[in-house]
C-alpha cells in the first residue's frame, strides 16, 4: 500500500493569475541543459527542467540484431523511455509498462523528422531517456534532451526538437504544467517541433479544450519551443568551447 | 506461397494514390477528401457475453468492442471512483502483419488514446460507480468496467473505429444492482439491472496528410502512403477531449485545418452512434 | 471478485427426458455457419452454436519465421484458440492460460488429418479460432468452423472434420452438451472426425462413463457429425453461389 | 559432436519396426502388442520433501511425483472444497529435446489429463479439504494440494508413468491438522498428521496405433512410429474417466478395441498401485 | 558504423597491460596495483524523488542509487523485522552491451552481493521498522525499503560502486513516521521525519587477479584481461560481511592476501562515505 | 500463506561442541554418490549429502542454437540449478528465481577451470542440477555432483571439482552447515576446489567473520573437499567396475 497519497489542494491559480507554484500563466520553469556527461554513450544530454532530472543518450548508427529487422534504405530509429522506481513519490515498479510503451512510440515518432536516417541503411540508432526524477513534462524535457544527445552524437539532422507542455486550469491557460497542475488541472497538451521549419512532429492532448483553446495552446507551446531551442543550442555550443579550451590547453601547455 | 507478414504496395500505386489526391482531390476508392466510408454499428448484437457490446464496420475495418463488469477495490487514490479499463486486441486473424501475442507499441496506443477520449469527456460517470460499505468508507468497493475492443479485420484507420465501438458499448451497457452488507459481503442482483451512467459522446476523427491534402478516415493503403496522421476526438458538447499525433509532421496551418475538420465530422459520427444506441433499446 | 457465480439448478433433466433448456437428449442446439466474412484473412467461417459465437480464420499456406521451425517435406499446421475477454459470465483475463494452450494443440491435431501438407513444404498455415462468445462445446464448434475456413482458404484436404460432443446426466446420455450440462453434468466427451472416411481425429472425455455407455456416446457422436457435416458442406455451396451470382450478376450488366 | 535437439530414427529402422509388429506381432524390444515394459514404484522414499510422493520406472522412463500441501482460500465457485492442482514439469535433463523454460503444450496437455483422470475419479476426496471457520463460513479455507510430476528420463509413454506417479504419491500423502481461530489465524500441528482423503485409483493406458496394430505403452521410438496415440483413464471401479487422442486418427472399431484393452490392462497397473502403497505403508 | 553489442581489445593491448603488471607493477592508467580510480559520492544531490539517494563515481564508471519507502506486510517467517529490497538495474545507456530487458545474472549477483553485504552487517536494522498494531501483533506491518541501484556508465567495477551507492543512500534515507489505528488504517506524517536506523556501514573491494598480480577496482578493460575476480565486503566494525568470486581460481595465498589487502582498503573506502553522509547532513 | 513455518531453536550447539543433529564441529554430514543413473543423458551422478538429493546430468558438446551464441574458439558451458517444487518445506514455484539465477552462474564457474573447453569449439555442455530435496548445502552438493556428472560425460577434464561449506556458530566454525545452522547461524561459506591442483574456484560467504575466522575456515572447507574428492573418484571407479562386470558377464556367457 502507498503511503504518499497527495491530496489536491484548494485551488490551482489565484484570482491575480499566480499558479500553486507561484509562476505567471505564461511562465516556464527554470530549464538547465548539460551535455555529454556520460562517456560510453555516442552521445548524451543531461536536462534539469523544474523538478525533472532527465538523461538522454544515444547509441549508433549501429548493427542491428537481430538482422531480419533492420531495412535495407534507412537506419531504424528506437527509443526507450523509462522511469527509475526512484524517481516518483510512490515506488515505481520497474520494466516497462502501458504508459511508458506509449510515451517511447510518441518520443521516437516527435525526433524522427528531424534525422537523416537514410544516410545509414542496415543500421539502429538508439535512443534512452531516462527519467531520474519526475515533475510533470517528462515527455517534452525528454524530447528536448534527446534531440540534443542525437546531435551530440553526431546524427545528422534537419535541426532540433525542442517540445512543452501548455495546460487548462479553469479558464487560463498556463505554460509548462507543473505538478499539481499535471495531477488537478483540466487540460494538458504535449508539442514539439522543429523550429527552423516550423513543423511540429509531436501533440498530443487529455483533458477538455474548446477548438479556440486548443489553437491557443498550440500557439503558447510554440512560442515556448523556441525559447527552448535556443537553451538546446547554447548547451551543445558550450560543450564544443569546452573541448575547444581543452584542446587550446593540451596544446599550450 | 505468399511472404508473411507483408504489405507491399508498388511504388506505382504510391505515386498514381498520392497524384490523384493531389490533382484530383479524389481517392483511391473513389471517395471526397472528406468522406468517411460507409459506417455500420450494430450495438447489442448477441455477439459476446459482455454487459454491452457493439461491433463496428468501417467499411472493411472491422471491430468488436466488449464491456464485462465486475467489483473490486477503487485506486488508493480515487476511493469514490469506479475503474474503467480499456484494452486493445488486435487478433492475428484480423491482418496478415498481426501476431498472436500481448499487445505490442501500436495496439497500447489505440486502446490509451480511446481510453482518453473517454476519460477526458467523462464519458462514463465513475462517480457514481461506488458500492458503498453501509458505515465505513474506507472499505468501499467499486465497479470495474472492463472495455476490451477487439480488431477483428483492418483496413485502416483502426482509431475511429474503435472509438466508435467503445462508446457504443459503454453507452448500451447495462449493470447489475450490487450491495454491501456490515461484514463486507457483497450481494449482486443479477435480474435488476440498470444502464451505466454515461455522460458524453467521444468520438475521434483521425485525419492523415498525403502531400498537401487532409483526408478523414485513411484506408490502410492511404495510411501507408500518408505523410503523417493525427486523430482528434472531440464529444457531443463540442470538446476536444484527445489528441494524438502518430508519425510525420504538420504546420501550425495544417493543425489548424484538422482542428475544424475534427470538430465538423464528429457530428456525422457522434449521429452515428445516437441512432445504434436508439436501435439496440429499441430492440431491447 | 466475480459477481457472477452461477448455482446449480435443481435439477438438469426431467423425469420425461426433458433437458434444462428444453431439449430431447438426441437433440442438437441450432447451428449456422457463414463462410468468408473477413477481408483480409485467406479463408474464414462464423459460426453461432447454441450461444457461441465463433470466428475461425485462416492464413496461408505462408512463410514460417523462424526459419528454422519450417520442416522441409510438409507445411507445419498452426492453431490459436483464443477465449476473447468477454465471451464468458466472468471476464476471462487476455492472453493464453493452460486450458487454450491445449485446446490449441487438440483442435489442431483433429484438423491435421484432413491435410495434404506435404504440398507446401517449407511453409505454415495458420488457424485461428477465436472464441466471441462461449455456451459449451467451444471446441467442437471451432474445430467445425475452423475446418470450413480451411476449405474457404482454398487448402487442399481429403474432406471436412465435423464435430461434436456428447455428455451424461444421471443415466442418460445427452447429445451436444448445453451449458448447466456442461457445469453440473456427469460426464463430457467430445469428438470430430472425417465423416467421408468414418476417421476419428479427436477424442477427448472427462467425468465418468462406463465402457459400454463411452461406446454408445461414441456412436452418437458420430451420428451428429454427419448433420454438422451437412451444415458445413451447406454453407461452403452458398458462399460459391453467391460469387457465381456476382459474377452473373457483373456480367449481366 | 552430436546435433542439438533432434533425435533421428532412420527409415530403416522405422521400416523394421511396423514390419515385425504388422508380420510377427512382436516389438522391437521383444514385447508382445499389449506388454507393458517393467513397472516398478517406489511410494514415500525419501528423495524428496513432499508430504507424498512416488518415483515410477517403465522401462527406462523415469518420473518423480511430489505433493505439496498448503492453505489457502477455495475457488469462489467452489467455497466447500478444496484445492487440487497439478503440474508437468520435463526436466531439461530429461531428454536432449526438452528445454528449460515454462512448460510447453505437451507438457501442459500431460498435468491436464493426470489431472482429469484424478478429478473425474474423485480420487481426492476434496470435500474432506475446507478448514472451517468457527463461525462465518464464508471465511473457509482449503487445503491446497500441489502434485507436482517431474520427468527424469524420457523414454517413451510419460502418460501412463505420470498417472502412476501422481496417484501413488496423492495415496501415500500425509495433512498436517490445520484449524482456524475465532479471529481467522490458522493453527497447524505439524505432528498431527492424517492421510489425505482418497476414494478411488485411475490409471491411464495408452495405446499406439502402429499400421494395423494396437500396442500398449510404447516406448520413444514406438511413439514416433505411431500413426496415433491415445491415452484410457480407468479407475479401480471400472469406469472410464478421461480419454485423449494425441494426434492421427482412429476408425470406430479400433477405438472400441483401445477401450476394452485399457479396461483389462488397467487391472494391472491398479494392482501395481496398491502393492506400492502398501509397501510404503509398512515402512512407515 | 561500429559493430554492436561488442567491445573488442586488441591482443596486443591485452599483452602490453598484463606485461607492465607483471614486470613494473603499474596498470595501463598510470595505477599502482592497490590504488583506487577517483571515488566522487553525493550524497541527497536532488537527482531522484527517493527518501534517500547517492550518485557515486568511480573513475569513469557512475551508478546511481534511490531508496524508496513503502509499508507492508512483515515475510511470514520473520514477523518482527521490516523488509529491505535491493535491485540492480543496468540501463541500456550505460554500456554498448546492455540491452533493454529484465536484469540478467549479472545485475542480479551484483545485486544480491550488494544485498547480502548490507544485511549480514546489519547495516539497516530492520528490526526498528515494524509498525505495531495497537493491540493485535498479528497485524503488525513493517517498512519496506526498496534499494534500487541504477548503472549510468559502465566502466569496471560496478560491484564496489554499487556497494558505495548503497549503503550511501541508505545512510541518508529518511523515513515518515507511521502509525496504525485500531482498525487496521495507517496514518503517515510525511512532514515527521527520521533517519532509516543503520547500525554498520558495509564496503566492498573487488580484487582481480592478472597473472600473479593482484589488483584493487579493476577498470573495463583490466576485468576484460583478468584471470580472475573477487569481491571482499568488510564493514566498519572490520568484519568480513561478504564474499564472492567471479570466475577463474585463486591460490590458497592468493586468497589470503585478498583478505588482507580487502581488510586494508575498506578503511579507505568507509571514510569516503562517512564524509559523503556528513556533507549531505550538513547541506540538509 | 505457508503452514510450514519453522521457529529457530533454543540453541545451536552445546557447551561441549554437540551440534543440533549430533555432529562434532569438524563432522560432515554423510555423503552418497551414485554415477549414471539416467539413460539419455551423456552424464550423470545422483548424490545423496545429509537430507540433500540431487541429480546433475550433462548433455554436450553439442550443437548450440541460436548459433551466435556459439563460440569459436571454446565450448560455451551453460548451467542451470533448478529446484523442485517439492524439495522444500513449503512448496517452490516453479521456474528460476533470482537466487537459482545466482546459483547458477556460480556453479557453472565454479566448474569452468576445471573443463578443457578449447577443444570443443563451437558448441555447447550443458549442465543441469535438480535438487528434489534440499537440506542446506545444495550449491556445494549438487557442484560436487555436476563434476561427476561432466566425467561420466567424459568431457576432458584437469581434475574433479570438490566442494564444502564451513559456517560459525557463536564462535565455533562448523563443518558443512546443517539445516538449522543454516536458518539460524551467524556465517555460511561455499567453496569449491581442483583438490590436485590447490586451487579455489567458488567462494560465496555470508553471515560475519573476522579475517582470522575467515582464513580458518577456508582451511576447513579445503581439508573437507579432500574427502569429498575421494568419494567423488571411488563412485567413479564403481560404476567403470560395473561396466567392467557387465562386460565380463557378456563375455563368459
Amino acid at each position: 500500500m502507498s503511503i504518499f497519497i497527495e491530496k489536491p489542494p484548494e485551488k490551482l491559480i489565484d484570482e491575480d493569475g499566480t499558479r500553486i507554484d507561484g509562476r505567471k500563466p505564461d511562465e516556464m520553469r527554470p530549464v538547465r541543459i548539460e551535455v555529454g556527461i556520460l562517456e560510453n554513450a555516442d552521445g548524451s544530454a543531461y536536462i534539469e527542467w523544474g523538478g525533472n532530472r532527465i538523461l538522454a543518450a544515444v547509441y549508433g548508427p549501429r548493427e542491428l540484431h537481430p538482422k531480419h529487422l533492420a531495412q535495407p534504405d534507412k537506419a531504424v530509429l528506437r527509443c526507450r523511455y523509462n522511469m527509475a522506481p526512484f524517481s516518483t513519490s510512490t515506488r515505481k515498479k520497474p520494466g516497462p509498462d502501458r504508459r511508458s510503451i506509449e510515451l517511447s512510440k510518441v518520443i521516437r515518432e516527435a525526433l524522427e523528422p528531424s534525422l537523416f536516417l537514410h544516410e545509414f541503411p542496415g543500421t539502429t540508432i538508439d535512443v534512452f531517456v531516462e527519467v531520474l526524477r519526475s515533475d510533470a513534462g517528462t515527455r517534452v524535457a525528454g524530447t528536448t534532451a534527446a534531440s540534443v544527445a542525437l546531435a551530440d552524437a553526431g546524427i545528422p539532422m534537419r535541426g532540433l526538437v525542442s517540445a512543452c507542455t501548455v495546460g487548462r486550469v479553469g479558464d487560463v491557460l498556463v505554460l509548462d504544467v507543473g505538478h499539481e497542475e499535471d495531477q488537478w488541472g483540466d487540460a494538458d497538451l504535449a508539442l514539439s517541433m522543429l523550429v527552423d521549419y516550423n513543423e511540429i512532429t509531436l501533440l498530443q492532448m487529455d483533458g477538455t479544450l474548446t477548438p479556440q483553446q486548443l489553437k491557443q495552446a498550440i500557439g503558447m507551446a510554440m512560442d515556448a519551443c523556441k525559447k527552448i531551442h535556443e537553451l538546446q543550442k547554447q548547451a551543445i555550443r558550450e560543450k564544443y568551447l569546452k573541448i575547444v579550451r581543452e584542446i587550446a590547453g593540451e596544446t599550450s601547455t | 506461397m505468399r511472404p508473411a507478414h507483408r504489405r507491399v504496395i508498388s511504388l506505382l500505386k504510391k505515386e498514381y494514390i498520392k497524384t490523384i489526391i493531389k490533382e484530383d482531390k479524389i481517392r483511391e476508392d473513389g471517395r471526397h477528401p472528406l468522406d468517411y466510408r460507409k459506417i455500420e454499428i450494430k450495438a447489442r448484437g448477441g455477439f459476446t457475453k459482455g454487459e454491452g457490446e457493439a461491433w463496428v464496420r468501417l467499411g472493411r475495418t472491422q471491430v468488436l468492442a466488449g464491456v464485462k463488469i465486475d467489483v473490486g477495490d477503487p485506486y488508493p487514490d480515487s476511493p469514490d471512483t469506479g475503474v474503467l479499463i480499456t484494452h486493445e486486441e488486435p487478433l492475428p486473424l484480423a491482418s496478415p502483419t498481426f501476431e498472436p501475442g500481448p499487445p505490442d507499441e501500436n495496439a497500447i496506443e489505440l486502446a490509451r488514446v480511446v481510453d482518453r477520449g473517454i476519460r477526458s469527456a467523462e464519458a462514463v460517470d465513475l462517480k457514481q460507480l461506488v458500492i458503498p460499505h453501509p458505515t465505513d468508507p474506507g472499505r468501499n468497493k467499486v465497479y470495474l468496467i472492463f472495455l476490451d475492443i477487439h480488431i477483428l479485420d483492418h483496413d485502416g484507420n483502426l482509431q475511429d473505429a474503435s472509438a466508435l465501438a467503445g462508446i457504443a458499448a459503454l453507452m448500451t451497457t447495462v449493470i447489475p444492482e450490487v450491495k454491501m452488507t456490515e461484514d463486507g459481503k457483497l450481494e449482486a442482483n443479477l435480474e435488476k439491472l440498470k444502464p451505466l451512467p454515461t455522460k458524453a459522446i467521444p468520438v475521434s476523427v483521425t485525419i492523415a496528410k498525403i502531400g498537401d491534402t487532409l483526408i478523414v478516415d485513411p484506408n490502410l493503403t492511404e495510411e501507408e502512403v500518408a505523410d503523417s496522421r493525427i486523430t482528434i476526438t472531440v464529444d457531443d458538447h463540442n470538446r476536444v477531449c484527445a489528441i494524438q499525433m502518430l508519425g510525420g509532421s504538420f504546420t501550425p496551418a495544417e493543425l489548424e485545418l484538422a482542428i475544424d475538420i475534427a470538430t465538423v465530422k464528429s457530428r456525422e459520427l457522434i449521429e452515428k452512434v445516437k441512432a445504434a444506441v436508439k436501435e439496440a433499446e429499441a430492440n431491447a
